[in-house]
């Protein structure tokens, strides 16, 4: 890979977005977690626009880190924790054999790496290095597909469905306790 | 530009980050962002499947569109659940929560 | 490979869903305006509701074989009769558990519990009909989010919530691999549509490995819906938790529609080579999938059986036994392959037709029971038989059913499918399936002893048992009854016509 | 649809009918009353029974236009599956019909006895919801024109014996018989099953005509090459036989599966009359029987070539026959005595079919439901008349035996109500009920020329004889082997007898048995004065409820008589004028017309000898000098030499025991030197044989309990501690679970790769 600015913007965003995953995984404070997980997203928004996805990566922007994260991040501060815990449980060890095997795995299929240690027809061969342009009104054509019934319409409206019934019942699960209707809490809620 | 592989290989990183991530983190909602990880990392590879193989057409795009909002929805749903068990026993760590078993 | 626009047809495919959601609003708006002592009727207006929907379905639905491979709306949705069959399966369960949620004091009169309730099943609806990547992954993910949601909504149970917190870590996690798999199979051929991507795949110079593992990953996600084992720990957890309706829910509609599109996906994705019309040089994954479901199929019948005879909790015991019966049905889904007439997927469907019936049955019983008694332990249904005689009777039938025993649909059920795995060259699948059936006999008798020969200590006293409750359970007893003795015939006639669907391929 | 129900047609229908609604009904609406249940189930079973004769009569008066090639029925279409199609009917053809005259007669018999003998349970109405679905389920599988129907009845009668011999559920021993009871059928009934499955497969349906009557159906299926099959020759006919074999051991308790019968008799008796004569273990013979031109299909055994189903059943039943024959000569237990008489007449059956006496095995199949069913209710009657006089032994200051029940299945234990040793002299007490069981003894023995037992067991005797003499081994093997067992049965049902009936009373119990009636009438006679009978106030319900067990015992003390008269060769001196009906009558009911051989008179002095030496040596052993027990009543101590030789006996098994236990070789010498020194020769040698039954009898009951119940419990066990083992996977902790989650996967994926490669 000769280094051009493209592969430089790449390999920056690359790190961002998994150097900010790692943190995410394992720092202690999970408040800060929440930014790093902000950085990661950053990172992929970034590699979206050097995709040349500018709409993607700028929901990625909006959706993800102005909203998914703020509101994670207002989970961790509703649930505070009484005692710094340890950030891992006891089967960690487990954890980094079982993911470490599992990106062998994937990097055995969708890298071309296999074919180069003299593996024969293992291999992916995503060597592609130079796609055709995106077509300018690249944009429209997929916000015309969103309302295509012959596009993808059907799948556009299930979900707004979707997304209704989950926050009909996210704000049903978590509104203040009212009335006789409401249990009271039980056994189980010991401070 | 940069061969399509390499995006696949961030991707296939920052999944097998996540999922240790899932394995390993005790709090609940660590947990929840490990799996916000792994998606992210499905939607690399949608976008750059789409770039590199038919950019001409959108349906890479539209999936890692829907991918967003179910990750929204997932997201809204997880939290409600993990304050949910907050109020109830002042902790989220995953582990505490064994109340059901065999 | 062209897709239909025709408009009539396009609103007709997705009529039920449309419907489903104005019934899911209405009953939003309802719960705000009805006064609080009128709220529990919306049980009623939910289930009816649902049951009126399969009925303007069945009315308008497209005559045999004549629309049977019609790709619909840019190819999302397939309208085919295997389609429809699993509908009618998906909202029957949906409609039988809104009925039994009104037995339930603290969601009896909820509107939002029912509406999120129908967005479930309209999603589990929706599986049954996907014919694209897309829509698959958001039918799978709206049946998933709301049921994660219904599962724990009970808010200060403490139960409840866990189980909610787990189901929804899980199938999390579980739709996360799903995903990967599926971005993987959409970026070795660049289709989203399940039907072109079968012979993308099968023409394509890719590396095997590489379709194999996205293939896998894939299929964990369906095992998870399923509850084949090693995906299956979540089962218990959630089945004991959550509130009971949901379990039934669970058990029927979300299982139902994840068979559905599991058979679709596989048979369509990976195809047996005959099937593309033996093109030379035709790539045949089918073997792969195959021996998966066949494994999974060992796996999940003999430790669901297993470990069910352990347990003391008739919900637990439940959900062992659900996950015995994944493995019964994958034991069809290994036969449809090879199976050129269908048998394996015709027995698959009338199988879990029969199975959605008779959980809603007994869940609806455990329901009954568990709010009279507030236990869900096996041994205080003893001397139910003395109480409550035809509640008893009711689950008699669903153990029967369950077990296999004639005159109940699951012995037809069972029978289907080892004759399927037999005509399918995989005899020994269906011994290790008559093997597990006799394992199974015990546990569920055990129950139909303790209710019947020993004696509780309210012996006399009734199990009061509520209108809605009359109309669930009697639905369920007929169709448990009547489709395994005189009313086999048509449904398996209505099943071998759908699964003749699923082998059109385009 | 324009039917008329009571055509020959569609009668049967109405016939399984009315049983199965009398179990609903009792279920739903009249579990509350027991008035209404006893009458709902009453009416349902005589309504089958009326129904039943209305069809019989129907059907012999149409035989004289060659029943067998026309039969009545009606089918339903149950589930078209492609091409195949399942169909639901109805067959009444001569062997239907001659069960048709069996079944609900005997099955109402039962519901009157049990009137009377479950007056004072608390679960009375269960009790008769049960047996009416008993009833129901085995009509089904009698009138069932095809094999699943027939299947489907099978499989519900096992349910119901399931709960019926736990019935006395507290009784943890019950309990446990049934399970075993259950467990054991079902085992045989999975093989069934799967037979079942594969006949369908080849021949594309599972009618009985279509099969059974149908010459080329026949052969196509029994011919290796039109249809290769992996086992046993290579026919499809063969290893459907053999599966179909191997239901009937596990249905009627042939060897190696008759495990769970002996224990069956936890459940009350009319239930065991139930199981051992009306219905489940007669169903076993009954489908073989019925199946018997699919089982030898292809073998001409007329000419010693016999199929494979068929030299198994020869075996299987010819061992059976006699091995539980010297089993019953062991037991104390009346019922047990009964038990295993059973299943050594089902070998009977069994070995017949093997050596294809056919008509005799259908024949001997309705005598023997007949005398056992009343041999059965009469051993109800005594061990009531037991129970009741422990009871007013106890009041009447006798001290109470108090023999602890075991917690559990225990061979050994042997309750006190039914013990034969703490019998005897019940004749006086119980007269009616000593006279019939005397006249079904008789049957069973095969008394020769009055009983219904001789004349079939005679045909088969006859059959076996004349293959032998044709030089087949198979029957020279059954020949033996029933010769012997016939020789067994006539001793120990008179050993039976005489230990019930005979002599003096040999505990308190026995002195005050009696059911409340007839008794006062009797004990006021001079006779009875002389023998000290006790008198009592007789209550009226007590008179009636033995009235109602009586009655039944006489009704089937007929029939263990005349039901013979209709099977009695022609060429029979005097009795053949009656012209055999019976071979004529059921012959239709195959393709190819059973042959009729010449009587033979060698066999027929056989079974008159065999039965007479039988029941003579049971006579010299316990009826020339009754047993009598421990000098506790002056009575006893009258017959002193009766005391002693009863002392002697009872030591002396015990000697001979240990004797083995610890010195095999010395137990011989002793045992001779004993009868050498103590006893004339002749007596000496009868004990001899005597005992070494009874010791033989032992020996084979340890073997069933360690080895056979050991391998069978012991299987359940170890599944059941995996599976406690193994739930602690299950830890409760989600990120565990996840973690099995991702291994599973990776495996998965790992050897999708390994396989791609």
């Amino acid at each position: 890979m000769e280094l051009t600015v493209e592969s430089l913007v790449f390999l920056l965003f690359s790190l961002i977005t998994l150097g900010g995953a790692l943190m995410v995984v394992t720092t202690r404070n999970l408040f800060h977690a929440a930014l790093f997980l902000m950085l990661s997203l950053f990172g992929v928004a970034g590699l979206f626009a050097l995709l040349t996805a500018p709409f993607l990566a700028g929901i990625q922007v909006v959706v993800y880190i102005g909203a998914i994260a703020i509101l994670i991040i207002f989970a961790i501060m509703l649930t505070p924790q009484v005692t710094a815990v340890r950030p891992t449980n006891s089967q960690w060890i487990a954890g980094v054999v079982v993911a470490v095997v599992l990106f062998a795995l994937l990097v055995s299929i969708v890298t071309p790496l296999m074919s180069e240690l003299g593996v024969e027809g293992w291999s992916a061969v995503f060597t592609e290095k130079n796609p055709p342009p995106v077509p300018a009104d690249s944009m429209a054509r997929l916000g015309e597909a969103f309302v295509d019934p012959q596009g993808y319409m059907l799948p556009f409206e299930v979900a707004s469905v979707l997304l209704m019934a989950a926050l009909v019942g996210a704000v049903m699960l978590v509104r203040p306790a009212r009335g006789a209707e409401d249990e009271a809490p039980q056994a189980g809620a010991q401070e | 530009m940069v061969p399509l592989w390499m995006y696949l290989l961030v991707a296939a990183g920052l999944f097998s980050i996540g999922m240790y991530g899932v394995l390993a983190r005790r709090n609940a909602i660590a947990i929840l962002m490990s799996i916000e990880l792994m998606l992210n990392a499905a939607n690399i590879n949608l976008v750059a499947f789409w770039r590199y193989n038919q950019p001409a057409q959108v349906g890479g795009q539209v999936f890692a569109a829907f991918v967003f909002v179910v990750a929204a929805a997932e997201v809204a749903v997880g939290l409600a659940l993990i304050i949910n068990i907050y109020r109830q026993r002042r902790s989220v760590v995953a582990d505490d929560v064994d109340l059901l078993k065999w | 490979m062209d897709f239909s626009t025709d408009v009539q047809a396009s609103v007709l495919a997705v009529l039920p869903e449309i419907l489903m959601t104005i019934l899911a609003v209405a009953l939003l708006a309802l719960d705000v305006v009805w006064p609080d002592a009128r709220k529990r009727d919306l049980g009623y207006v939910a289930g009816v509701g649902l049951l009126a929907v399969i009925g303007v379905m069945l009315v308008l639905a497209p005559p045999p074989g004549e629309v049977s491979d019609q790709l619909l709306l840019g190819g999302m949705i397939r309208h085919d009769q295997l389609a429809q069959i699993f509908r009618a399966m998906v909202i029957l369960g949906g409609a039988l558990s809104c009925l039994v949620t009104m037995g339930v004091p603290r969601l009896q009169h909820r509107g939002d519990f029912y509406a999120v309730l129908i967005v479930a099943v309209v999603g589990a609806s929706l599986m049954s009909a996907a014919a694209d990547l897309i829509m698959a992954f958001i039918a799978l993910e709206m049946t998933s989010i709301t049921l994660y949601l219904l599962v724990g909504y009970l808010r200060g149970d403490v139960r409840s919530s866990e189980a909610g917190l787990k189901y929804f870590l899980f199938g999390a996690f579980t739709s996360a691999l799903t995903l990967y798999g599926l971005s993987l199979l959409y970026g070795f051929t660049g289709e989203t549509n399940i039907y072109r991507l079968g012979g993308v795949l099968g023409r394509s110079d890719l590396p095997d490995g590489a379709v194999a593992v996205s293939l896998a990953l894939v299929a964990v996600g369906f095992a998870f819906k399923i509850s084949a084992v090693p995906f299956h720990f979540w089962t218990p957890d959630v089945y004991e938790g959550a509130p009971t309706p949901i379990t039934t829910l669970l058990s029927t509609a979300s299982k139902a529609g994840s068979v559905a599109l599991l058979m679709r996906f596989f048979l369509a994705v990976f195809p047996p080579a005959g099937l593309l019309g033996a093109l030379e040089g035709v790539k045949d994954y089918s073997a792969l999938w195959v021996q998966l479901v066949a494994v999974l199929s060992v796996v999940s019948m003999t430790l669901g059986n297993v470990l069910a005879l352990v347990q003391t909790n008739i919900k637990r015991l439940l959900a062992y036994s659900t996950i015995a019966h994944a493995g019964y049905i994958l034991i069809g889904v290994a036969a449809i392959s090879t199976d050129k007439s269908a048998e394996g997927a015709a027995a698959v469907t009338f199988y879990m037709f029969m199975y959605v019936l008779t959980n809603a049955l007994a869940f609806g019983v455990v329901i009954l029971f568990a709010n009279a008694t507030g236990s869900e332990q096996i041994a205080d249904f003893a001397g139910l038989s003395r109480r409550s005689p035809w509640l008893a009777l009711a689950m008699t039938l669903a153990l029967l059913s369950l077990a296999g025993i004639p005159p109940a649909a699951g012995f037809v059920g069972k029978f289907l499918l080892f004759r399927a795995a037999v005509d399918a060259n995989m005899v020994w699948l269906a011994l290790v399936g008559i093997i597990n059936v006799i394992i199974g006999l015990y546990y569920y008798l055990i129950v139909v002893k303790v209710m019947y020969m020993e004696r509780g200590p309210e012996d006399g006293r009734p199990v009061r048992v509520d209108t809605p409750y009359v109309w669930a359970l009697g639905i369920a007893a007929a169709g448990v009854l009547l489709f395994g003795t005189i009313m086999v015939s048509p449904l398996v006639d209505w099943a071998t016509e759908a699964a003749r669907a699923l082998y059109i391929l385009l | 649809m324009d039917i008329n129900w009571f055509d020959a047609d569609y009668l049967p229908w109405l016939i399984l009918f009315f049983p199965l609604l009398s179990f609903l009904i009792i279920v739903l609406f009249t579990s509350r009353s027991r008035t209404l249940s006893h009458i709902v189930a009453l009416s349902g079973i005589v309504i089958a029974w009326v129904l039943s004769l209305i069809e019989f009569v129907k059907v012999v008066w149409a035989s004289d236009v060659e029943l067998g090639r026309e039969v009545f029925g009606s089918t339903i279409d149950w589930l078209t599956l492609g091409t195949a199609t399942f169909r639901m009917g109805v067959l009444v053809d001569p062997l239907t019909a001659y069960m048709l005259l069996m079944v609900p007669l005997t099955c109402l018999l039962i519901f009157i006895y049990s009137l009377g003998y479950m007056r004072d349970d608390p679960h009375n109405t269960r009790f008769f919801a049960f047996i009416s679905l008993f009833a129901g389920a085995m009509l089904t599988l009698v009138l069932a024109d095809n094999l699943l129907m027939l299947f489907v009845g099978w499989e519900v009668m096992g349910l119901c014996s399931y709960l019926l011999i736990g019935f006395w559920f507290h009784k943890k021993s019950a309990m446990q018989a049934g399970v075993k009871a259950f467990m054991t059928t079902r085992v045989a009934d999975v093989l069934m099953l799967v037979g079942i499955g594969y006949l369908f497969i080849e021949a594309g349906t599972l009618n009985f005509r279509d099969i059974l009557y149908n010459e080329e159906m026949l052969h196509h299926l029994s011919d290796p090459e039109l249809s290769p099959a992996v086992l046993f020759g290579g026919s499809v006919a063969a290893v459907v036989g053999i599966l179909l074999v191997i239901g009937t051991i596990g249905k009627s308790s042939q060897f190696p599966l008759h495990v769970w019968l002996p224990d069956a008799m936890e459940g009350p008796t009319p239930v065991s009359a139930m199981i051992h004569a009306a219905t489940m273990v007669s169903a076993g013979v009954y489908m073989l029987v019925r199946m018997f031109p699919l089982l030898s299909a292809g073998a001409d055994f007329h000419h010693g070539d016999f199929s494979a189903p068929m030299v198994m059943m020869g075996l299987v039943g010819g061992f059976t026959a006699l091995f539980a024959a010297v089993l019953a000569v062991g037991q104390n237990d009346i019922k047990r005595i009964l038990a295993y008489s059973t299943v050594s007449q089902l070998g009977y059956m069994v070995a017949a079919l093997g050596i294809g006496a056919w008509v005799a095995a259908a024949f001997h199949l309705i005598n023997h439901a007949f005398f056992k069913a009343l041999l059965f209710m009469a051993s109800g009657v005594v061990i009531h008349a037991m129970e009741h006089g422990e009871h007013h032994a106890h009041e009447h200051g006798h001290p109470h035996e108090e023999v602890p029940e075991p917690d559990g299945l225990v061979m050994d234990y042997v309750a006190p109500p039914n013990d034969v040793r703490r019998m005897g002299g019940l004749l006086d007490r119980i007269p009616v009920t000593a006279i019939t069981m005397a006249i079904g003894g008789l049957s069973l023995a095969g008394f020769p020329l009055i009983t219904a037992g001789f004349w079939s067991k005679d045909e088969i005797i006859a059959e076996a004889w004349h293959g032998t003499g044709e030089g087949f081994p198979l029957a020279l093997f059954v020949l033996v082997m029933l010769v012997l067992a016939a020789l067994l049965t006539a001793f120990y049902t008179a050993r039976m007898w005489f230990l019930t009936f005979w002599g003096a009373p040999r505990s308190a119990a026995a002195r005050y048995a009696g059911l409340g009636s007839l008794r006062n009438w009797w004990a006021n006679t001079r006779w009875g004065k002389a023998r000290r009978l006790e008198t009592e106030p007789v209550r009226r319900e007590d008179e009636v409820a033995a009235r109602q067990m009586e009655f039944p015992l006489i009704v089937l003390a007929f029939f263990a008589v005349f039901a013979g008269f209709i099977g009695v060769h022609t060429d029979f001196p005097l009795l053949g004028a009656l012209d055999n009906p019976l071979h004529e009558f059921l012959s239709g009911t195959l393709l190819e017309h059973p042959p009729v051989f010449d009587l033979d008179g060698l066999p027929v002095l056989l079974s008159i000898v065999i039965a007479l030496g039988g029941l003579g040596l049971g006579w010299w052993v316990y009826g020339r000098r009754p047993l009598a027990e421990g000098a506790v009543d002056p009575t006893e101590r009258a017959l002193g030499a009766g005391v002693w030789r009863a002392l002697q006996n009872r030591f002396y098994i015990d000697l001979l025991y240990r004797r083995y236990l610890v010195q095999p070789a010395e137990w011989f010498a002793t045992h001779i030197v004993i009868q050498a020194i103590d006893k004339e020769t002749i007596d000496g040698v009868l004990e001899t044989i005597a005992e070494t039954f009874i010791w033989l009898g032992e020996a084979f009951k340890r073997f069933n309990t360690v080895v056979i119940d050991g391998v069978g419990d012991g299987i359940p066990r170890a599944i059941g501690d995996f599976a406690a083992w193994f739930r602690q996977v299950q830890t409760g902790r989600i990120q565990q679970y996840l973690l099995f989650v991702t291994l599973g996967l990776l495996a998965i994926g790992t050897l999708f790769l390994l396989q791609v490669r």
